[in-house]
């Protein structure tokens, strides 16, 4: 169920250039159901930033009922949020939209992220080993600066790191790791800039994969037709990325 | 005990609080949330005879206590929400106005002939104010003249009565009231939203696909609430207020200007909770402000 | 080196950054605070024949991003402004943009023949489009011919080029622009403030003693934006842009849609330095950006 | 000289019924040149609240460059200030206005103050004290939970209290008190709402008195009209009450 919760601030850290960890409590966090989804936070109580900003949710602990958040801070609203401190409250609306399904890999997944589009699968990596099943993550940023979670990644399983200026891992995009890569997963998930997305999929036509979207949003919960996208299916014309998605089969949206 | 209730035409209303057209989908989002038989009334999203995809994305961005929106009244077309929507809507105890768009005079007026007929549909929202559409829309809702025609012609095939939605982009709105109210109006819902825009910092580009998109929230509050006041002071039609409100003062204010009821638009998306905490913060409010009915109060500044 | 110049008629401005008339007095009270040469120029408020005393109080109020005005161009009177305060701001190497206000068309005459004349003004700017005045203002900026005709008269005396201060509280601001360009305006300077209302949450009186006022600062930024756009694709006169600006970026996006220079207004009040700050910001913004002239940004919006 | 400083907030307490004292530090500070001089104070950087706030000084201390403002938290704008902690600074302009004329008491001042009107009475006072002239301050408040600095006005000279509620001190307005005490003094301060200035002009119409007077404001410098009002002298048609006042001598301002 989605509910609207003040949750109470419990840690708050840069952990890469621009980039805050961000971790909050309370009961909102019992209803999440898959890695993927998404809250809706109201970052001040003022009118100016009026609208809620989409993070996804990059960790839960669900005996603490805590979960994290890993957000680039640049615009308006993004900069408010990195000020929270401990003991501050944050007006959370979640879960929402439908998440990865960890059931449907079988033995060996790749993770493909980039930039902000790493965070999601984070929580998904951790739910996908706990169901045994092995996970190789590759993963993209724009420098060595702007890296996180890389140690955190390397626990659950191998992992490749691409930065598009050369200064950490392998010099480039996400797809010139994959190039190298053997084809031996069954099932891929990717998070990412929508250019990253389509290139996945041309790469791996064959393969059963889960793609996960953006687009500005309003409502967040699917009232206001925000942030829609065409599909490849006939019978459904379009979908919302906030409550269709924002994870979709590969091969439905057409960003 | 304070009266919440209001009587408009075609509406026996248990409070004056409901969402406006466009911020609230078709209801089913916010039934998730709370029971929509709390709601004064729900003004569903614009009904086109064919289905439509509307704009390009995006389709929002974001300003100074404010937002702007270019859906291009996307939905799913006449038959789709006369045989899907409105009957989903029927599980709850709460009339509907159904929003009303077109782009010529026959497309409003088949909508408006068909959809007033689904038993839930308590009014009809005439919506010549739509400022994201190429044709239609807002063509309608700036000239008097025009504006009175197509009142006339969705009066005589509406089965329920006719409520037409009032532009703020234009130099005189109480012409335009008056204009409707001649073509046979029963009621007048104002604003829409302002036109406006917000660029791209970085490329110069509209950030809104469709180049501009139409302001709402917070910031038209003060227009919002001067074109109710004047438009109370030259017409006795029954007026539904909105444009920004987001607390039970705002609410307060556009009834105090002369709206017989109010809506709530943009803030749902802020706080999807707003109407039932509007809804349920009204009583002790207009007993602090010595009233004991909603009805008492409409109106108060004009008898200062 | 970033150029900062614009060359417009009558004016060849250091940078484009001015402050906007009525937010800035007669420029005395901003010179305890910096030094004046270094605006583009300065937009002084409006001067009448005779002097006024303005509204009543209050004559302000705030709003969600945004604040109500009704000063009622108060202000001491042609022969005071042209003997005393121009004089005084000679002392500064800064143009002076006089703003011209009337209740008719040869009260507009007098003041823009006798201002002209004063050797620091290098502009006008009529303004046609003063929401808070009973007669005269903004009934001039509404209807076309009117403004053609005003723009006529005003020009044949004016022994500066004249710019014409456009009222966005109009369905169609391009055709009063192309009415203006028609009528010999040299340029234009756009938006004025959108009329809005406050009520008092308690009594539901008005807050502004003159019951509505003019709506500014960053609320109306996105409806300003969308005008200058708007009336940039339609008409190659310069145009001053303004409504909401508060950030060298705000200043961006002005140029971006169309603006050849941008003045601040309400901003004034909540940064007092914010258009000596603006202007500091200027060359680095333009820099990254790609551009090295202020003229070469003019339009972007347009280009993409 | 105005300036325009980001002060930091030394201290902040509630002393009274949605009244609180809040000290400030900063060079702005030395710019204090009479007491009823106000500031003008932006309550959040952000565009909503919009408009910078008029408070009175309260109380300067020119060597630790720290002043005091008492204020009531009841609207937006000052409920956001009263959330304000010591290590947050605070965006002044000022000290805007002029001041109440310390130099014009001879020996003996009757201050008058209503409500949030006390708050630059205290700094007169001191002031005053300071310079050798005796003071009897009559301060008005609504009810008992309203009251502030008794105590503190009490240490500088004979104090008089009234509540509209009569729940402390004398029951009904200052005007009440002024009746009763002996017309003894040589000029009298004042500050408060309106109709108290008008009274407490009509109360001493041979005594030479300055008034404090409020108005809602725009710049708070004298640049954008806002603030005026007509005056009773023909050769000044009007007045700003944020640079040409505040404080005018009784018999000026037609309120
Ligand atoms: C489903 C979903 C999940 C996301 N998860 C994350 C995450 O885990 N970490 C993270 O750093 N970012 C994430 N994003 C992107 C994040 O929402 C934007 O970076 C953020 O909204 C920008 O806000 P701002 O205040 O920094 O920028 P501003 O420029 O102030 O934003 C202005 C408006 O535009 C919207 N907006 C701007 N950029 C984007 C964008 N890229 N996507 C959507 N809306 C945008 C904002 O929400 C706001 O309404 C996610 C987006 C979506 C749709
Ligand atoms: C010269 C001067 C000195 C003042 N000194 C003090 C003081 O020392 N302590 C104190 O508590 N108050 C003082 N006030 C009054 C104080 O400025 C208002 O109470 C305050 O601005 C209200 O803001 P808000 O955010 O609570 O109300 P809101 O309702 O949010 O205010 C909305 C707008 O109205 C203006 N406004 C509302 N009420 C008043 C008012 N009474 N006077 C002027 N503007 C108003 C606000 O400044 C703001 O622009 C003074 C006013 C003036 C003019
Ligand atoms: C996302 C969005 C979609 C809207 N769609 C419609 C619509 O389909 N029909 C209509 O008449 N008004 C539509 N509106 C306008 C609102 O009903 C309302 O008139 C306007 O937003 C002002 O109210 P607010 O400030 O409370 O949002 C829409 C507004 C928004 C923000
Ligand atoms: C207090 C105040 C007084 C104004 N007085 C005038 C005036 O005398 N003449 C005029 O043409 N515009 C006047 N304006 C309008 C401004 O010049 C400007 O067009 C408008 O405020 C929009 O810009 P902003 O949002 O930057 O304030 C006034 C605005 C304000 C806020
Ligand atoms: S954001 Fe409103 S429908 Fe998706
Ligand atoms: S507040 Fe602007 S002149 Fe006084």
């Amino acid at each position: 169920m989605i509910r609207q919760e003040r949750m109470q601030v419990v840690d708050q850290k840069q952990i890469a250039r621009h980039i805050f960890e961000l971790t909050v409590q309370g009961g909102l966090t019992s209803e999440m159901t898959a890695p993927g989804q998404f809250v809706h936070v109201r970052v001040a109580d003022s009118y100016e930033p009026l609208l809620r900003r989409p993070i996804s949710v990059a960790a839960i602990d669900p005996e603490l009922q805590q979960f994290t958040m890993i957000y680039r801070a640049e615009g308006r609203g993004t900069s408010l949020l990195s000020q929270k401190k401990p003991g501050d409250t944050l007006d959370v609306l979640g879960p929402l939209g439908n998440g990865f399904p960890v059931e449907q890999a079988e033995k060996k997944a790749y993770l493909i992220g980039g930039g902000i589009g790493v965070p999601p699968l984070y929580e998904l990596a951790k739910q996908l080993n706990a169901n045994g099943i092995q996970t190789v993550h590759i993963l993209g940023f724009e420098s060595k600066q702007a890296v996180f979670y890389e140690e955190k990644f390397k626990e659950l399983g191998e992992t490749h790191i691409a930065t598009v200026d050369g200064s950490h891992g392998t010099q480039g995009f996400v797809t010139h790791i994959l190039n190298e890569l053997p084809k031996d997963f069954d099932t891929y998930f990717s998070c990412g800039p929508t250019p990253m997305l389509e290139a996945v999929q041309w790469a791996f036509p064959e393969k059963r994969g889960f793609l996960s979207y953006e687009q500005r949003m309003g409502c967040g919960i699917g009232a206001c037709f925000a942030c829609v996208c065409r599909t490849t299916k006939s019978e459904t014309d379009y979908i919302k990325v906030c409550s269709d998605g924002p994870v979709f089969p590969a091969g439905v949206v057409i960003a | 005990m304070t009266n919440l209730t209001v009587k408009l035409p075609g509406l026996n209303l248990k409070n004056p609080i409901m969402p406006a057209s466009g911020c609230f989908g078709f209801g089913k989002e916010y039934a998730q949330l709370y029971d929509l038989s709390e709601l004064g009334a729900i003004m569903i999203k614009a009904a086109t005879v064919e289905m439509r995809l509307g704009n390009p994305t995006p389709r929002v961005a974001e300003t100074a206590s404010g937002m702007l929106n270019a859906i291009g009244l996307q939905n799913p077309g006449l038959t789709k929400v006369a045989g899907e929507e409105l009957p989903w809507l029927e599980r709850f105890d709460v009339p509907i106005i159904a929003n009303v768009a077109g782009t010529t005079t026959e497309d409003y007026v088949e909508v408006a002939r068909e959809i007033s007929k689904a038993p839930n549909v308590h009014a009809l929202e005439i919506n010549i104010s739509c400022p994201n559409v190429k044709q239609g829309g807002i063509t309608f809702g700036t000239d008097p003249l025009v504006a009175k025609e197509l009142t006339r012609a969705v009066k005589n095939v509406a089965s329920v009565p006719v409520y037409i939605k009032l532009s703020p982009n234009v130099t005189d709105i109480v012409s335009i009231a008056k204009a409707v109210e001649e073509g046979g109006a029963d009621g007048i819902t104002m604003i829409n939203t302002l036109l406006g825009m917000r660029l791209d910092p970085k490329t110069g580009r509209p950030i809104i696909a469709n180049i501009t998109g139409g302001l709402s929230g917070p910031a038209i509050k003060p227009v919002a609430l001067r074109m109710v006041y004047e438009v109370r002071k030259q017409t006795d039609l029954p007026i539904i207020g909105m444009g920004g409100v987001a607390t039970v003062e705002d609410a307060i204010d556009f009834m105090s200007a002369g709206a017989n009821a109010v809506a709530v638009g943009t803030a749902n998306f802020v706080n999807p909770f707003v109407c039932p905490e509007i809804i349920a913060q009204l009583p002790e409010k207009l007993h602090d402000l010595g009233y004991e009915s909603v009805e008492e109060l409409v109106g108060r500044s004009h008898r200062l």
